[in-house]
């Protein structure tokens, strides 16, 4: 780079009215004239289209331009736009500096003048940085080539498939003992009433056998560390104290186990022994021990599944095993948590045996569930002769945290309606929502055939369940359609339980740096654009982690980050962000109080012919600048973040007359 | 006419900058009278910036981040919110009222919260009236940012109190804020001596007229800096003190 | 800038001491001296002060222990009076012999031996560069 | 028996036994609890009565101490027990933590330039911030850093940043045993803390410093770099007052004599009196105690030529003015009257205190104390604590350096005593390889420019430096290296010599003061001569001193290696020669001083000649019949020379003089006046002195007025007298002598508390001056006093004059303290009149070896060398020196034990190999040279007719050399050509 005045175009936008309407843009561009070493300084409607980024690049050749700023919306929507605008055009994209006059102005402030002078104040910092910015070189790094998919649901499932029939190497990573998530405990799926089990459990099989695909159950992300191309990733799987290649699926060992639990499978419905497979199609397909509740693990002894095994499976020495994965990119796909109704207390769930969720309604209907599909009160296993659902359980409201909608239980409650119907032609069945809501191929004209077929549907929320001395219910409710007080006494409820964020994503979240939106679910890189992206390049999102979705929406949205991910991997090397911590050996005195702050482990004190010195680790870096702000020396600064542009920003800020 | 006041804001790219784009996206209106520097981490932000704009005239200085466990840096945050509390009493040391440097955590989801931030900061400031604080406090306040000594502890503070130290035993805070209140203090004084030092010879006594600070105090801390080479002693009655040359 | 050349004749117990104290007391001066080390001052021979000039040296600095604490006893004395008959042959050869000093620095003394450098350096710089035969 | 002695202390006294020791074959342990040696005397800015700068006569010392291969050092160390028997104790040794590996420290300083923590330094008496990380003082030894771990928070900068990764914080205490033959204690003092003494404010007040704390701001290298300011405001102080006596002499807290206060006060008073010639000085005080060699003459021109005011008073309280901070004194002078007095400053002379360790170190080595806390001694036993046990310095009770130095030779000799017959079993000499013959080879020069971590190469550029010297003619090989000094690069250096045929090392580092002789031993490892090494400080006096011009410091840099380059270029290999010693002694005097130096000597194994001139052993001590603590002179005398004359190794010649003496040192061969000849390798003077005999006040006239001797053989025999009156200081301190005698007055207080015993009725009168009576002498000053013996002060322009009025003595006196006159009719008076020198001009020119203007002998050094002569191996003791009591005698006397053993020790000893030469081309015999050598090394060869060298003699310092006019001297390493080689590869034309 020449050491010549530098030569600055600024292009100052309206964005159609939406900076225009409050910021004089004519007012600034022309102020912006006026900044040393501006030589070019125009408005236009839109800079982001085709003509705003022609005239940029005009400018570049015409006016050797050796800078450029832009002033118009965030950088964070458009930087990497006008950054690319001046790469073709020849000018190192780090010699770039996008204003935000939009979000940060025109879109916050009303009044005119106001607006106009901050506008202008950010283009003159704007400039003040720019004069001091450097070309910055991208560097190259070679790309993992094989993906991480967290969470063996449907998401996960066809994730990992769509990656491995790629050619893709993939880990599967599933915290339960079996992959197969929430759809493999669901009977029919609506609105084709198709068997879930039986449409995924060949893709679990699949999942099993794939020549591409790890899978590792019974495991938990550990740390995660790296970026895009090049993660490594620490997972502890838990011990399962059963030898898979001895476990012949025998069932002596949980005939012989002494300890019954809570089939978790079945919502609880059944039992299982302390040694145990979760349901019978379970990938991989082996016994594991239940740690928790095992009396010899627990309390020493016991070991009867030991003593019994024909096959030697059991082994209690088995301990838990850690390993690292390196892998290019990410795709998580954790899931939801269902609603705990127990929360709901006016509708007594827990404390009323005949109130169920629409999840254990599920697990009752399935042939494998603990009537052998027959639908009964609990209380006293009779059929059930009226019934209710109650939508927007843990949905839509705003007392249990909750504003949105959880998309899926309306048909889910359809679904199930109508399979009731099918098993009980006589039956009274009532559906107690809010809004119907049906948007999906085929999902009206489902509600409409079950509308036919004698399902009551009542727009009215219940307040509150009230329980008989048999258990029945009785539910008040105003039909808000006509404006009728309803009184029912029903032998069964089914509460339709909203879809939350898992409790772990949380942990999850802070490991990989996402943004989790209010609601609690991930954060996508763009609400319309980059649905199945992340803020962190490398990282992918399928499935209800982002938001409550469907099965269809979740499939094809796993062939998105597949495809997404498939992308990244199938490049040899990638390009790193050049924005990065340098240090200055002349000042560095070696304190390694960097090294100590850096999280990344991207920057070492190492022994050199001048004495100990802090080295950056380009590929690690990722410029957050911590230890450009720690360094008690100031021997470290951050490339396009430099004490001296930070510096100018606060001086033009502060002291118009000042700017250089 | 009325106050308004200058505020400089320090907004780290992935949550507050995004929550401040959010804001606008949702078109929530607030007081213009911030100046949004974008930084990719708000532990990028050196107090020696933050200095910098309060010498250069800001009212006010709102320091944004991701909330605690948030950050798109793993812990980025943590240590701003290390180096904004020594700042702090940096500030203080100075005569500038503490609150006219904010902290807030703001995430990319919270636009409302940032437009109530900066509303509420923007009127807090200018409750606070304009920054009228003696340039040469300023400037000691500005060099103690820029010590070793208090860049260092300030950048350990962290893992000292988590960790432990390096002989393996816990280090209460109590005492590390005592070292840190000291140290800051120590040097503040050493840098207002320099600062008036170097407009000017002095004796110890009218240094401590000029500081209003009890004399043996500032003959205390002329030693310190005369063993440091900052200040040499220029023979005579009284014996006065120059800024060395080298 | 005119940068003088100096020759410092540093006694090995006091002065060459008070050099490293100056050092590891970290105080600052002129880099225009260069040190020989001697065992005493009193080991410094007319000739090599002559000598020095003669080669274009701006200045000599002779250092050694204070009157009494001379490592050798009474080195020092003897320095003194060889001081005294080079700083008059010095002006016979038309040499400044302000280009000449003799200065008693003690191993704790390490702020004066500083002083006493950047004193002489100032003076030299105010004499200019040696010019010999200018006196003849 | 066990040939190694363990040293408790490594103050003066300290040091000064190791080396006496392990110069003379044994194998010491030198421990101290703090992290570095040193004590009191490294925080001295000068020292009295000579004002020599403390640092720089202990710092050779220190330095010796260090690299002493047969004293090991352990510092941080404190004694946990000690179990066995003289000849065989083992010591448990407990070091506490540094936290630094001493060995890999290479004190670079680093660290604590950057630690973040500030602690008072306790070297500048807490006047000063050191860092959590530190050594007390630049010089230090061993100069390997220490972590406060009070003050240290543990943040771990000092690992991050040291260079020689000397950082260990897992450090623990660890306990070594130790076996020794005996053990030496010499922990010191403390001193007072005047925090106690409320009336005084210290601690209150800001201007009101102890001694310690004005010694430290009087330093160059303390808080105010010498310049004298008050700490309240940083102003010059116009009127400084020092109070003597503070914590000494004083009922509330230590009623002894703290024996060095006067001395010091004057001395700070002196030094700040230099400083500032307008500075009003006072010291109040009660009696003026300067009473050692010297002292008084020192006293005298305090006042007359610096103008210091004395004061006699005790100032009772101390008052501040809030506003000025300026003091204000009221008290009480001797006339009675109140005055009141404003001062800028005010000095506390503290007092010197037992150690707190002493009650632990007494009770883990099983030694006595006495009530004050000090060790208890006997007067004939001075040294010894118990057997196997000697002491020295201020554990035994406060003293000054001399008398410490002279004492702790005196242990030295003690406890080696103990053990001579393991003398140099536990040495350890260094064996190198056989030397390269390189004197004819043309020169091939290595250059290792050090990093010294970014000490140098932060500031100096280093490859630059590097390739620059590659280019200088006939470097070979070039190298840089982190830490030239570090072990590893030792091996490289070594390796460099021998790949590359090295024949010459220059080494560009830091100063050759501390560094020379480690790169002198690795090169003879690799088989070079060690003064084919050339070293040149490029971080002392470069990179640390011209840290913000980097580009000149690199340019000062070439200079330097160019210079020493050039010098390398002109090396030549250099032997000391050796000659044989005579490993015997002579003592000349049969004191008590003598006698027990050759006893001392001959328990040391060495055959001993000791002349008398009388037919009889003893000399003044005969005439002393008791002490003033009971012991019984004349019995430890008889039984002293029972074990001379028992001894085998003792050749006594009575009625023997010596007539003449010649050779030097190892070689001595004396002739006596009998004829005899004798041949030793020292030679111990011991010739005692002679009590004055008066003229004045009717002595020689009137058979009642006697001297204090004459009084005391009198007492022997019975006093009837009833009025006794003793007049001090007759014919001292005046123009007779101008010296005070130091003994009289303990000797006037003994004979009247003994008068008194024998005489309950009589009065005593003492008429003095100043009471003298130092240290724990003070104890029977006030038991004199309680005892009735009235003590009359008169001042010597109003001295009480004697007359004889009808056959009775009548004596005028003026009480200076009340102002009255008095008329006393004495039965008997007696005059205390100090100690004469006899007639020593003979012997000082035979031995040449000087005397002071008093008649005594002269020592090489008045503090450090208070047993030696300028002339080596001429040891003096006893009165010869200066007027003493016997137990200073005794000690003295075994100190020049030691002092010799130093040399008899040795089958051979080795010359300096830097000395002095003469090319005897050129030599015109004109003996200029000759009055230039202070050590007597040059003589004139009166055949050849040219002056010749003693090599044994010559210590190497160059004064000859610069002197000939003949260009005939030369002196070895520092050649006029290796020293104009240096100046034209600076300054060339």
């Amino acid at each position: 780079m020449s050491k010549s005045e530098p030569r600055i175009g600024v292009y100052v936008c309206h964005c159609g009215l939406n900076i225009g309407a409050v910021v004089d843009v004519a007012a600034v561009a022309q102020y912006a004239q006026t900044l040393p070493g501006v030589v070019v300084s125009r408005e236009s409607t839109y800079t982001c289209s085709d003509n705003g980024q022609r005239s940029i690049q005009e400018d570049i050749e015409n006016h050797n331009l050796s800078r450029v700023v832009v002033a118009s919306c965030s950088p964070r929507m458009h930087g990497d736009t006008f950054m690319k605008t001046c790469e073709t055009a020849g000018l190192n994209p780090y010699l770039f500096e996008m204003v935000n006059i939009r979000e940060q102005c025109s879109w916050v402030h009303t009044d005119k003048e106001q607006a106009t002078e901050k506008a202008k104040d950010l283009v003159r910092m704007a400039v003040a940085k720019v004069r001091l910015l450097e070309p910055l070189e991208k560097q190259k790094s070679a790309v993992n080539k094989a993906a991480l998919v967290i969470g063996g649901g449907v998401a996960g499932i066809f994730s990992a498939l769509y990656l491995a029939n790629a050619g893709i190497k993939t880990y599967v990573v599933e915290k339960k003992p079996s992959i197969g998530g929430h759809m493999a405990q669901l009977d029919k799926t609506f609105p084709t009433l198709d068997c879930s089990l039986c449409i995924l459990s060949p893709r679990m099989a699949d999942i099993g056998k794939h020549e591409n695909i790890e899978l590792i159950t019974y495991a938990d992300i550990e740390n995660i560390s790296g970026y895009a191309g090049n993660f490594q990733v620490t997972v502890k799987s838990n011990p399962r104290y059963v030898i898979k290649e001895n476990c012949r699926l025998c069932g002596v060992c949980a005939e012989k186990c002494p300890i019954s639990l809570p089939d978790e499978f079945n919502m609880g419905l059944k039992k299982r022994k302390a040694v145990y497979i979760p349901f019978p199609q379970a990938v991989p397909n082996y016994y594991l021990i239940d740690a928790g509740h095992c009396l010899h693990i627990t309390k020493g002894g016991c070991m009867l599944c030991q003593k019994n095994c024909p096959n030697d499976a059991i082994d209690f020495e088995e301990t838990e095993a850690v390993r690292e994965l390196n892998v290019g990119a990410i795709i998580v796909a954790t899931g939801f948590e269902l609603y705990d109704a127990t929360q709901k207390k006016e509708y007594g769930y827990g404390r009323y045996p005949n109130v169920i969720t629409n999840m254990d309604f599920e697990r009752w209907v399935s042939a494998d569930g603990p009537t052998h599909g027959k639908v009964v009160r609990p209380s006293d296993g009779a059929p059930p002769q009226r019934i209710g659902f109650i939508q927007c359980v843990g949905s839509r409201d705003e007392k249990e945290g909750a504003v949105y909608c959880s998309r899926i239980c309306c048909m889910a409650t359809v679904k199930q309606a109508t399979m009731l119907r099918e098993k009980y032609p006589s039956a009274e069945i009532y559906v107690y929502y809010t809004d119907m809501r049906t948007p999906g191929k085929g999902f009206e004209e489902f509600y409409q055939r079950g509308r036919e077929h004698g399902i009551v549907f009542i727009r009215g929320k219940p307040g509150e369940i009230e329980e008989d001395d048999n258990h029945n219910l009785l539910i008040v409710s105003e039909d808000t359609d006509s404006g009728l007080i309803l009184r029912n006494t029903l032998d069964l409820v089914v509460l339709a339980c909203g879809l939350r964020p898992p409790e772990a994503l949380e942990e999850l979240a802070q490991k990989l740096h996402l943004s989790r939106s209010p609601d609690g679910f991930i954060m996508e890189a763009h609400p319309k654009l980059r649905p199945a992206e992340t803020s962190i390049s490398g990282v992918f999102l399928t499935g209800c982690v982002q938001f409550p979705k469907d099965i269809p929406d979740t499939v094809a949205q796993s062939g998105g980050a597949a495809a997404m991910a498939a992308a990244l991997l199938t490049k040899d090397e990638i390009e790193l962000e050049p924005v990065r911590a340098a240090v200055d050996e002349e000042l560095c005195i070696g304190c390694g109080l960097c090294e100590e702050n850096c999280d990344y482990g991207a920057i070492e004190v190492k022994k050199t012919e001048e004495g100990m010195k802090a080295q950056v680790i380009e590929v690690a870096c990722q410029g957050c600048g911590v230890c450009a702000a720690s360094c008690p020396q100031k021997a470290v600064t951050v490339r396009h973040f430099t004490d001296g542009q930070l510096l100018a920003q606060v001086t033009a800020a502060l002291e118009p007359e000042v700017i250089v | 006419m009325t106050f308004s006041p200058r505020i400089v804001g320090f907004m780290c790219n992935w949550c507050s900058y995004a929550g401040a784009d959010l804001a606008g996206i949702s078109r929530i209106k607030y007081a213009p009278n911030l100046r949004i520097i974008r930084v990719l981490c708000s532990g990028r932000v050196d107090p020696y910036v933050v200095l910098t704009a309060f010498q250069k005239g800001a009212d006010g200085v709102l320091v944004a981040g991701c909330h605690p466990g948030d950050c798109h840096y793993i812990s980025g945050n943590y240590q701003a919110e290390k180096k904004m509390k020594a700042t702090w009493k940096i500030l203080s040391k100075a005569g500038i009222d503490q609150e006219r440097l904010g902290l807030e955590w703001i995430s990319a989801a919270e636009g409302q919260r940032f437009a109530d931030v900066v509303n509420s900061f923007t009127q807090l400031i200018t409750e606070l009236g304009p920054l009228q604080a003696d340039p040469q406090k300023i400037a000691s306040a500005k060099e103690e940012t820029a010590d070793f000594r208090i860049r260092w502890l300030v950048g350990r503070e962290k893992d000292l109190l988590e960790e432990g130290n390096v002989f393996g035993e816990p280090v209460e805070e109590a005492v590390f804020e005592t070292l840190l209140d000291d140290v800051v203090s120590a040097q503040y004084i050493r840098n207002s001596i320099l600062t008036v030092l170097k407009e000017q010879s002095m004796s110890a006594k009218e240094l401590a007229e000029t500081l209003e600070i009890p004399s043996h105090v500032v003959v205390e801390h002329l030693i310190h800096l005369r063993r440091g080479q900052k200040v040499h002693m220029v023979e005579g009655h009284p014996i006065r003190y120059e800024v060395s040359a080298w | 800038m005119y940068e003088p050349k100096i020759i410092g004749f540093l006694c090995n117990w006091c002065s060459y001491a008070a050099a490293d104290l100056a050092g590891t007391s970290r105080i600052q001066y002129p880099s225009n001296m260069r040190a020989i080390r001697v065992m005493c001052s009193s080991r410094v021979d007319p000739e090599h002060v002559l000598r020095a000039f003669v080669n274009g040296a701006d200045g000599v600095l002779i250092a050694g222990c204070h009157p009494g604490d001379c490592h050798y006893i009474s080195g020092n004395y003897k320095t003194e009076r060889k001081y005294v008959l080079l700083r008059e042959m010095l002006e016979q050869f038309g040499i400044d012999p302000r280009r000449l000093r003799l200065e008693w620095c003690s191993s704790a003394e390490g702020g004066k031996f500083a002083q006493v450098v950047t004193e002489m350096t100032e003076e030299l710089k105010t004499l200019g560069p040696i010019e010999l035969g200018a006196g003849d | 028996m066990v040939g190694s002695i363990m040293v408790v202390g490594g103050g003066i006294a300290g040091m000064q036994a190791s080396l006496d020791l392990a110069d003379s074959g044994f194998r010491v342990y030198l421990v101290d609890k703090a992290p570095t040696i040193g004590g009191v005397m490294a925080q001295l800015d000068k020292t009295f009565p000579t004002l020599d700068c403390s640092m720089c006569i202990m710092a050779p010392k220190l330095v010796a101490t260090g690299r002493h291969h047969n004293i090991h050092l352990l510092t941080n160390a404190v004694i946990t027990n000690v179990e066995g028997t003289p000849g065989n104790f083992t010591v448990t040794v407990t070091m506490k933590p540094r936290y630094v590996n001493a060995e890999k420290c290479t004190g670079c300083g680093l660290c604590a330039q950057y630690c973040p923590v500030e602690a008072v330094n306790e070297y500048d008496e807490r006047l000063t911030l050191r860092r959590g990380i530190y050594v007390d003082y630049p010089q230090a030894v061993p100069l390997v850093y220490a972590i406060d771990r009070e003050k240290c928070i543990g943040c771990g900068l000092c690992e991050n940043i040291c260079q020689a990764e000397a950082i260990e914080y897992h450090q623990t205490p660890e306990e070594e045993q130790v076996n020794v033959g005996a053990i030496i204690l010499a922990a010191g003092f403390d001193e007072f803390e005047p925090d106690t003494k409320k009336e005084y404010g210290y601690g209150r007040f800001k201007n009101v410093v102890t001694a310690t704390e004005f010694e430290r701001i009087l330093s160059a290298s303390g808080p105010f770099a010498g310049h004298v300011v008050r700490p309240s405001d940083g102003e010059v102080p116009g009127r400084i007052a020092f109070l003597q006596c503070v914590g000494s002499r004083d009922e509330n807290s230590n009623k002894y004599c703290s024996a060095v206060c006067c001395m010091y006060a004057t001395k700070e008073a002196i030094i700040a009196k230099e400083h500032n010639p307008d500075l009003e000085a006072t010291i109040f005080f009660m009696d003026m105690r300067t009473y050692g060699k010297g002292f008084e003459q020192f006293y005298k021109r305090a006042q007359s030529e610096y103008g210091l005011r004395y004061t006699r008073s005790r100032v009772p309280c101390i008052e501040a003015d809030p506003e000025t901070q300026n003091l204000l004194l009221t008290y009480e002078t001797e006339d009675g009257t109140i005055t009141k007095e404003e001062f800028d400053m005010v000095v506390l002379s503290v007092g010197l205190e037992p150690p707190k360790s002493n009650q632990e170190l007494s009770s883990i080595f099983g030694v006595p104390l006495n009530e004050y806390g000090f060790l208890d001694w006997k007067i004939f036993e001075p040294l010894k604590a118990k057997d196997g046990i000697y002491a020295c310095g201020a554990f035994s009770g406060p003293k000054d350096i001399p008398d410490t130095v002279a004492q702790a030779s005196g242990a030295a000799a003690m406890a080696s005593g103990v053990v001579s017959g393991e003398r140099g079993t536990l040495v350890e000499e260094k064996v190198y390889p056989e030397e390269l013959d390189v004197a004819e080879q043309p020169p091939r020069i290595g250059v290792f420019v050090c990093w010294c971590g970014i000490n140098i190469g932060g500031i100096v550029n280093v490859p630059e430096v590097m390739e620059y010297a590659s280019t200088l003619p006939n470097v070979v090989f070039v190298d840089q290296n982190l830490y030239t000094c570090s072990q590893d690069t030792q091996e490289k250096i070594k390796q460099a010599v021998e790949e590359h045929s090295l024949n010459r090392v220059v080494v560009a580092s830091c100063t050759p003061r501390t560094h020379e002789p480690l790169f002198q031993s690795t090169i003879r490892e690799a088989g070079l001569n060690p003064y084919l090494f050339e070293m040149t400080n490029i971080r002392d006096q470069c990179s640390w001193v011209h840290m913000h011009t980097p580009e000149e410091a690199t340019e000062k840099a070439k200079d330097l290696v160019r210079m020493a380059v050039a010098k390398s270029n002109l090396l030549e290999p250099l032997k000391s020669s050796s000659v044989e010693v005579t490993q015997s002694g002579l003592v000349i005097g049969g004191g008590i001083a003598g006698m027990t130096a050759a006893l001392g000597l001959a328990q040391q194994g060495f055959t001993v000649h000791l002349v008398e001139k009388e037919d009889h052993l003893g000399g003044l001590l005969r005439d002393i019949r008791y002490t003033v603590s009971g012991e019984d002179p004349q019995e430890y005398l008889t039984g002293l020379e029972q074990s001379l004359r028992d001894h085998p190794n003792v050749t006594i010649h009575t009625q023997a003089v010596v007539e003449k003496v010649e050779g030097y040192v190892g070689n001595f061969t004396t002739t006596l006046s009998s004829g005899e000849e004798i041949n030793h390798g020292i030679c111990v003077i011991a010739v005692g002195g002679q009590e004055h005999k008066p003229t004045s006040y009717l002595y020689g006239e009137d058979k009642r007025v006697i001297t204090q001797l004459e009084f005391e053989d009198m007492l022997s025999k019975g006093v009837k007298a009833k009025t006794v009156v003793m007049i001090n200081c007759v014919e001292s301190r005046d123009d007779t002598k101008e010296y005070c005698s130091r003994v009289c007055c303990s000797e006037a207080v003994k004979n009247a508390l003994q008068l008194r015993e024998q005489n309950p009725d009589a009065t005593i009168y003492i008429l003095y001056r100043d009471m003298r009576t130092y240290a724990f002498r003070e104890q029977y000053y006030d038991k004199a006093r309680e005892a009735g013996v009235v003590f009359m002060r008169y001042d010597p322009e109003t001295k009480p004059r004697l007359e004889k009025k009808d056959k009775s003595l009548v004596l005028y006196a003026h009480d200076s303290a009340l102002d009255l006159d008095f008329e006393l009719h004495p039965d008997l008076v007696v005059l205390s009149t100090g100690v004469s020198p006899y007639d020593n001009s003979a012997l000082s020119q035979m031995l040449k070896v000087p005397l002071d203007r008093d008649g005594f002998f002269l020592e090489a050094h008045m503090k450090l060398r208070p047993v030696d002569f300028a002339t080596d191996g001429v040891f003096m003791a006893g009165l010869a020196h200066s007027p003493k009591f016997i137990d200073e005698t005794i000690s003295q006397a075994f100190g020049t034990v030691a002092r010799a053993c130093t040399i008899v020790s040795k089958e051979r000893i080795e010359t300096e190999p830097i000395i002095a030469e003469v090319d005897e081309e050129l030599c015109c015999g004109c003996q200029v040279c000759i009055p230039m050598c202070p050590y007597n090394a040059r003589e004139l060869d009166e055949e050849e007719k040219i002056v010749k060298v003693n090599e044994v003699l010559c210590k190497g310092c160059g004064s000859c050399v610069a002197a000939c006019p003949s260009k005939a001297a030369q002196q070895r390493h520092f050649r006029d050509s290796q020293l104009s080689s240096m100046i034209e590869a600076f300054v060339r034309r």
